[in-house]
């Protein structure tokens, strides 16, 4: 039985050794605060989707929701569309910044109960369904937007979201953080996230048991939704303009996170703590391998060697040195 | 038939064993399954290796398969020493083993399942080989023939995922004796095996000895090892405690020495029930299922339902369970009718189903045992804002542990690591979370040791003390009689005769079991 | 080490045409070696990969960008962020470009499809059926240059568009396809007009195999290269394009007369060739536009004077 | 002596309709009738599809999807999924194409083809090795190999599109199977390349049906640890299986450059979801076990045709994908609920 503990003690292990290597090789530039604030900038619109899919994941059955980064840009097109009908975003700038990020906000969650609903109610394998729902939304933003950029402008709100610091802290990645930290809680403390677990591993089970399971699993691909939804929110405000073809290597990428976070294709585990730090951690290398100007050839080869390194640590319960009290129980 | 052609046996038993296990040691992890375990297998011989649940009876037998790697010891087969046996090494021996889970490969048809591996031994292990359809098929027919299973084309070709409970259990039994085995191991071949069927593979086993076959066999019901004879092989806390011919033993000596502790098998059932109805089913119907079953059970009462596999049974208990609603008739809780769609409409009427395949349908195996017991209340142990109070749910959680006796107080600890009888503890223990007033057990305790057996009923007559209503669906006829105020028999998704448990037989029951409908219609015109 | 550095950021790393583009930046490197002029670029072709990149060599700090952006619009913010930092920020093939002190084309976008467009019709006699061929729908250069040329088409009233602004995804099997479907669907059809660099190719060896070279016209970019075997047979009728190896040259020009402190005035000498007389206009931002006369149009006769 | 009979058994367990039951075994037969829909729904559309090169170009574009499809399928059919394919692809096809044109110009091209699924097959027992000792799910190790060889080919390989392709494959590209005119003077060619995809198909559905090792595919599709304890070396199968799904990818990595006349170390990698998707909409399930050689040809026809008939039925770029996203829902709707009748 593998532990959770274990890779969350690997992660943070690796995100050490990352940021020293960095600090090495760069005579402690990618310590400054700078590039630390323009890391963690970057990296929340990969770490909303990787957690979407972790849910998906943990759904089990198959779950897997390849939509994510479809429905984060169409939320961000369509917002920017519907609100720019009937507000200017040079106007009310407030106003704006919360119709757009509300309306984001919804088209994700419909976007994400549609995919429930399908697979749920209608039974449709996830790959298969979140595959077409993604060429769905995908089409959908790029009729709506004829394929131009849709400009959202930078009113006041929306841009602190995207540029602004709280405490020296990129406003964008506390709101990662901060929901973040409701989808863990989700699953640790509500029924939601008890019901999704256990119906992971034996749904069967979960039939006999009587939960509601296909409310449990609109409720997950809804939440993966809405964290789509906030993805295209967090896109637009650091863009300034969304569209309909932005992030496509995000879909792989995202995946390789949930993964790398330990979070079983089979169903039933994942910790969003440990998505954050998986997140994080590639984020690091990525800079690093752009700080040594290194190709970016290298980082794809880096992101799989260092994938299947863990999964070999894992395996071989390297990390039981790390945390000899842990592991022992469980064979 | 195809084992005609076995070499004779060498008369004069006590020649050179067939297998002897030497001092076998086993640890998982922390777990010492096997502590030094020896005894020997002669050809033509039939064994009951006997003990309490995770006592290692699974373990000692997937050793000699081959499946597990002994930590300690030697295995001697046919005079050669092995330290362990890979599983083409036993299989090629003549070692051949219906494992407590069947080991069928669900997604294939019945004649591969039976005869397959026939091949894969034959090629020893090795892959890139021609698979020989004309084979496969002599084979399956020749060992479905002998466990009574059809051999029509259509059957062979069905997937095995399709075929009931008992079937998969025949088809297992008939993919060990489907090659010239020296040697079968049968882990608890009848737990879902209807009397008759359990009689033809009695029957069957009594033909493999005949041909010089070792057989042993792996039960909790002493009566068949009764009727199948041979020696007992006792086991306690892995370790081998008694070995000899089973008529020297008593069953209560059985029991004593399996358990370290006298339990006898008396009618458990003292109580009476109350006069008040509890539920009543009124036309239930299912198609192609079960037609138009009506009954009812007093508060405090315990009913028993029993018949053959494909009668029915199965499908009402799900039915009533909400998991696959009746399309046709009513359901009356405490004189209101009520409908039950799902098993959510079931659960808050405060119906339980305790569903017989506890593995498939019952229990969370990879979470801890905290998770299974409070899966069906964690709605009703959330706040107002949604949030589930943990420490009210492990305090009913370590509560529910102490009830059922689980032999672990660490309800951290994942469900998979249980023994059999301590699975079906945490999971009929999850139904008592909800305080239900009519609980179902299907199988409760099959697969069960004696002692965890006990504890089953003993629970289940303090539940009806107290006022719940039972139902026990079950083919273990001395359960039934011994736990039961009244038992229906079920035959062709009718329920075609009801019986005062105090004031009926095995025998009888078993006779209503067989009785067809057209002998019923027949009856009836007389 | 206080030269100045000037990162060069391309749409993706490997492809023949940032290939080019990179022997540009190391021609400049070597005739500038007060400066440090390298190029990036990501592995796919992905705007939010090419904006990964640049906000870290932000933060990495150099100090001026030579950006040619994957997607204009999406990196609006990220270079506004590099300027607010004092980051000096020149692009190419974006002059739709806000966030950028000046934007340097090689060409006017609407002249280059209007050239394809006229070359094409030239060849159709100003007659038949035509189509369009764009990388995807949300290619801004590409819908204008195709926008440019059915204007142009327009002039001719038998030039009939059909089926337009089919999406290749610079995927020359996809497109072979496409066009394939195109030939079965209009077996009468003339003309194709191609935007995307592997357009011509897919194009090309449709209109090969099926026997047509030489009656029916395509005109696209392309590089002469890869297009040679195409070129000789007749089933490209020619080749648009200008040539990046200058284009980065330029930029990397304009973008250490930025950081100098220098203005790029109208009609100056980027030493360049086809940037030696560049046209100065005010952008849609705060920045100018810099267009030069780096338009190629080459075709069988004499695309060898190109070979790259 | 003569065995008791359970008379009670029926020869056929279930009591559904024959119909039902024949789609519940053959899935299929679903796949079949909806290519068969569609084709007769753009006929009426538009005539013009009702021609042999329709059949023809439709047969072309099958070929490499329908070898990646093939490998996909039987990964599928023992319970894992693999997704480096495309790198694999990519990887061998750019490779073999450098040491043809830089080292051994006059290499004869049945070499190349060998030679091309062998490097495949190799890359193919790397992923099976780990599948196998580090007892993961097959998904997650195939993501990290698609990374890792797609990052050592353009990392240390090479990026450099190859456009003149060493002759002996550009001409393989281009060898005719039959041509023909068609009535407005257009050659219409069915490249022989075009014989691989049948063949791969044959073979593939040999190894499936008459080997042990091909039921011992299914077998640890249907549940792998008992597929151990019966003595199916799982080690074994997962070499076999990934290495001839590599070599099937390492073929098509060559046809694509040889009917594409060049050699982009960037193509390919981003298809494999696309090829997923066909296997599972040709009746093999994602949790593995089942599934037909024929079905996962016809989930490539399928995707094949949807995606080529867009332009024959007048659909505006801006709306394909719209049209393409929907239909995958339909066809997958109607899948769950034709199969679902038999519950
Ligand atoms: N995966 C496991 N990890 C840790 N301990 C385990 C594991 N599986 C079984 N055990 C322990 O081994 C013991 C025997 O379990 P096992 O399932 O073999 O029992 P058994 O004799 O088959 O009993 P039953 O008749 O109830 O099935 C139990 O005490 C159980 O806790
Ligand atoms: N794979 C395993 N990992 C860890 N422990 C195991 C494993 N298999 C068995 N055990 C433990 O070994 C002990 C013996 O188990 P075994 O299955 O042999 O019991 P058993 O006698 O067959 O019980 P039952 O009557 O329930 O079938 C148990 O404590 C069990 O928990
Ligand atoms: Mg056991
Ligand atoms: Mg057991």
């Amino acid at each position: 039985m593998r532990t959770t503990g274990g890779q969350l003690v690997m992660l943070v292990v690796i995100n050490a050794a990352l940021l020293a290597v960095g600090a090495m090789i760069s005579g402690g530039t990618f310590l400054s605060p700078f590039n630390l604030q323009s890391m963690a900038g970057q990296l929340p619109e990969i770490g909303f989707l990787a957690i979407g899919v972790m849910l998906a994941m943990c759904a089990g059955n198959g779950g897997i929701d390849l939509s994510g980064i479809a429905l984060a840009n169409l939320s961000g097109v369509a917002s920017a569309i519907i609100v720019a009908s009937f507000l200017a975003s040079t106007g009310n700038e407030t106003v704006f910044s919360i119709a757009f990020i509300a309306v984001a906000l919804v088209i994700g969650l419909v976007g994400g109960m549609f995919n429930g609903l399908l697979i749920s109610r209608l039974n449709i394998t996830p790959i298969l369904c979140t595959l077409g729902t993604q060429m769905l939304f995908t089409g959908i933003a790029v009729v709506l937007s004829d394929g131009r950029a849709v400009a959202v402008g930078s009113p006041e709100l929306l841009s602190a979201i995207g540029n602004g610091l709280f405490l020296g802290v990129p406003i964008s990645f506390l709101v990662f953080i901060g929901a973040a930290g409701l989808v863990a809680a989700l699953l640790k403390f509500t029924p939601f996230g008890l019901w999704l677990m256990l119906m992971g591993t034996n749904p069967k089970a979960a039939t006999f048991a009587g939960f509601p399971k296909a409310r449990v699993l609109i409720a997950t691909y809804a939440t993966s939704g809405l964290l789509a939804g906030l993805a295209g929110i967090i896109i637009a405000a650091r863009n300034v303009n969304v569209k309909w073809d932005y992030g496509t290597s995000y879909l792989l990428i995202a995946i390789l996170i949930a993964v790398m976070a330990g979070v079983r294709p089979e169903g039933g585990y994942g910790r969003v703590i440990c998505v954050v730090m998986a997140t994080i951690a590639l984020q690091l290398m990525s800079s690093l391998l752009n700080f040594g100007g290194l190709s970016n050839f290298v980082r794809d080869f880096a992101w799989g060697a260092l994938l299947l390194t863990f999964l070999a640590v894992g395996r071989y319960n390297l990390v039981g040195l790390l945390t000899p009290n842990k592991s022992e129980k469980l064979v | 038939m195809s084992h005609a052609s076995h070499t004779p046996l060498p008369t004069g038993a006590q020649a050179r064993p067939f297998l002897e296990l030497r001092n076998i040691h086993k640890r998982f992890g922390g777990v010492h399954a096997l502590r030094g375990v020896s005894f020997s297998i002669a050809a033509g011989e039939a064994y009951h290796l006997l003990g309490e649940n995770g006592c290692g009876k699974s373990t000692v037998i997937k050793i000699m398969s081959g499946a597990h790697a002994p930590d300690e010891g030697e295995i001697v087969l046919e005079g050669r020493s092995f330290r362990a046996l890979n599983p083409i090494q036993s299989l090629a021996a003549g070692i051949e083993t219906v494992y407590q889970d069947l080991s069928l490969l669900p997604n294939l048809t019945v004649a591969e399942n039976v005869a397959l591996n026939e091949q894969l031994v034959a090629s020893g292990g090795r892959l890139a080989r021609l698979f020989d359809r004309a084979r496969l098929k002599r084979t399956a027919e020749a060992a479905l023939d002998v466990v009574g299973l059809p051999t029509a084309p259509a059957y062979l070709s069905t997937i095995v995922s399709d075929l009931p409970l008992a079937q998969r259990q025949l088809v297992a039994i008939a993919r060990a004796i489907a090659t010239r085995a020296k040697m079968v191991i049968m882990d608890e071949p009848t737990t879902s095996l209807t009397r008759r069927e359990v009689d033809n593979l009695i029957a069957v086993v009594e033909r493999l000895r005949s041909e010089g076959v070792a057989v042993l066999f792996v039960t909790h019901k002493l009566d068949e090892c009764y009727r199948i004879g041979g020696h007992a092989i006792v086991f306690r806390d892995g370790q081998c405690v008694a070995q000899g011919p089973l008529a020297d033993y008593s069953k209560h000596r059985l029991t004593e020495l399996m358990t370290g502790r006298t339990i006898d098998s008396k009618r458990y059932r003292t109580g009476a029930p109350r006069a008040e109805e509890l539920f009543a089913a009124d036309g239930l119907s299912l198609p192609p299922s079960f037609a138009n079953v009506s009954f009812s059970v007093r508060h405090g009462e315990i009913l028993g339902i029993t018949g053959l596999a494909d009668s029915g049974r199965n499908e009402l208990a799900t039915a009533i369970a909400g998991v696959t609603p009746a399309s046709v008739g009513r359901i009356r809780i405490d004189g209101k009718v009520e409908r039950i769609g799902h098993p959510a409409h079931a659960i808050r009427l405060g119906i339980g189903y305790v569903p017989e395949d506890r593995l498939g349908e019952g229990l969370f195996l990879d979470k801890s045992i905290f998770e299974n017991e409070i899966a069906l209340v964690v709605s009703d142990l959330a706040n107002a804002v949604g949030i589930v109070d943990k420490t009210k749910g492990r305090a009913l959680a370590g509560k529910i542990a102490q009830d059922m006796h689980l032999n672990t107080r660490d309800i951290d600890l994942p469900v998979g690591a249980l023994s059999g009888g301590n699975q079906q503890r945490v999971l009929i223990g999850r139904w008592l979370s909800i305080n239900p007033r009519l609980l179902l057990l299907h199988g409760p305790t099959v697969g069960v040791d004696v002692g965890s057996k006990d504890t089953i009923y003993r629970l289940v007559q303090q539940l009806a003390e107290a006022g719940m209503g039972l139902v026990i669906i079950s083919d273990d006829l001395p359960e039934l009689l011994q736990n039961c105020d009244r038992i229906l028999v079920m035959n062709a998704g009718s329920i075609v005769a009801e019986f005062d448990a105090r004031a009926t037989d095995e025998e009888q029951l078993y006779q209503a079991m067989l009785t067809s409908r057209s002998d019923l219609a027949t009856e009836a015109a007389r | 080490q206080d030269k100045p550095v000037i990162a060069t950021i391309v749409k993706i790393s490997g492809i023949p045409w940032f290939d080019r583009m990179e022997t540009g930046v190391k021609q400049f490197q070597k005739d500038n070696p007060d400066v440090v002029a390298t190029q990036y670029g990501p592995a796919t072709a992905d705007a939010a990969q090419q904006l990964q990149i640049i906000n870290d060599l932000v933060a990495k700090g150099v100090n001026g960008l030579a950006v040619v952006p994957m997607d204009p619009s999406v990196l609006e913010g990220t270079l506004k962020r590099a300027m607010d930092r004092g980051i000096i920020v020149v692009t190419h093939e974006a002059d739709n470009q806000k966030n950028t002190h000046a934007d340097v084309e090689a060409f006017d976008n609407a002249d280059y499809g209007r050239a394809l467009n006229k070359r094409l019709a030239e060849c159709m006699g100003g007659k038949g059926k035509w189509t369009t061929f764009v990388g995807s729908v949300g290619s801004r250069t590409h819908m204008q240059w195709v926008g440019a040329g059915e204007e142009n088409a327009k002039t001719h009233p038998d030039m009939v568009l059909v089926d337009k602004n089919n999406e290749s995804f610079d995927d020359a099997n996809g497109t072979y396809e496409k066009a394939k479907e195109i030939l079965r669907k209009h077996p009468d059809i003339k003309g194709f007009q191609t935007s995307a660099g592997n357009d011509v190719l897919g194009v090309g060896r449709a209109i090969d195999e099926a026997g047509l070279s030489g009656k029916v016209c395509l005109v696209g970019t392309g590089l002469p290269n890869p297009s040679q075997d195409l070129l000789e047979s007749g089933a490209i009728t020619a080749i648009g394009f200008w040539d990046p190896q200058k284009a980065g040259m330029a930029m990397n020009a304009v973008a250490k007369s930025l950081i100098a402190g220098k203005k790029v005035e109208d009609g100056a000498d980027l030493g360049v060739p086809g940037y030696e007389k560049v046209k100065v206009v005010k952008g849609p931002g705060e920045g100018v536009l810099i267009i030069g006369n780096g338009m190629v149009l080459a075709d069988k006769a004499n695309y060898k004077e190109y070979l790259f | 002596m003569s065995a008791l009979h359970l008379h009670d058994i029926p020869a056929k367990p279930s009591r559904r309709s024959a119909f039902i039951d024949l789609v519940s075994r053959r899935p299929e037969i679903i796949t079949l009738a909806i290519l068969l829909a569609i084709c007769v729904a753009v006929s009426i559309i538009n005539p013009a599809f009702l021609q042999p090169s329709s059949l023809v170009d439709i047969g072309r574009a099958s070929v490499v999807m329908g070898l990646f499809a093939l490998g996909v399928f039987i990964i599928l059919a023992a319970g894992g999924i693999d997704v480096s394919f495309t790198a694999i692809a990519a990887f061998t096809m750019y490779s073999m194409t450098l040491l043809v044109k830089d080292h051994v110009p006059d290499m004869p091209i049945a070499l190349v083809l060998l030679l091309a699924m062998a490097g495949g097959a190799l890359l193919g027992v790397v992923n099976g090795l780990l599948v196998h000792h580090l007892r993961v799910p097959s998904l997650i190790v195939t993501i990290g190999t698609q990374y890792l060889f797609r990052g050592i080919l353009l990392a240390f390989i090479g990026t450099v599109w190859i456009m003149s392709l060493p002759p002996q494959m550009g001409a393989f590209g281009r060898m005719p199977l039959f041509q023909f005119e068609s009535g407005d003077g257009r050659t219409i060619t069915l490249p022989f390349y075009f014989l691989v995809l049948p063949a791969a198909a044959l073979l593939t559905w040999w190894i499936l049906n008459r080997t042990l090792m091909g039921r011992a595919i299914f077998a640890l599709g249907g549940n792998a640890s008992v597929a151990e304890r019966l003595g199916y070396s799982l080690k074994t199968i997962h070499i076999f299986l990934f290495a001839y799904a590599g070599a099937l990818a390492g073929l098509a990595g060559i046809i694509h450059t040889a009917a594409n006349r060049q050699a982009n170390p960037f193509d390919l990698v981003g298809s494999e979801i696309n090829v997923i998707a066909a296997v599972v909409l040709g009746g093999a399930r994602i949790t593995g076990g089942t599934g037909s050689v024929i079905g996962t040809l016809l989930g490539v026809l399928l995707i094949v045709v949807v995606n080529s008939v867009l332009v024959m039925v007048g659909i505006p770029s801006t709306w394909q994908r719209v049209v393409v996203g929907t239909f995958i829902l339909l066809a997958a709707g109607f899948f769950v609920f034709c199969q679902k009748k038999n519950g």
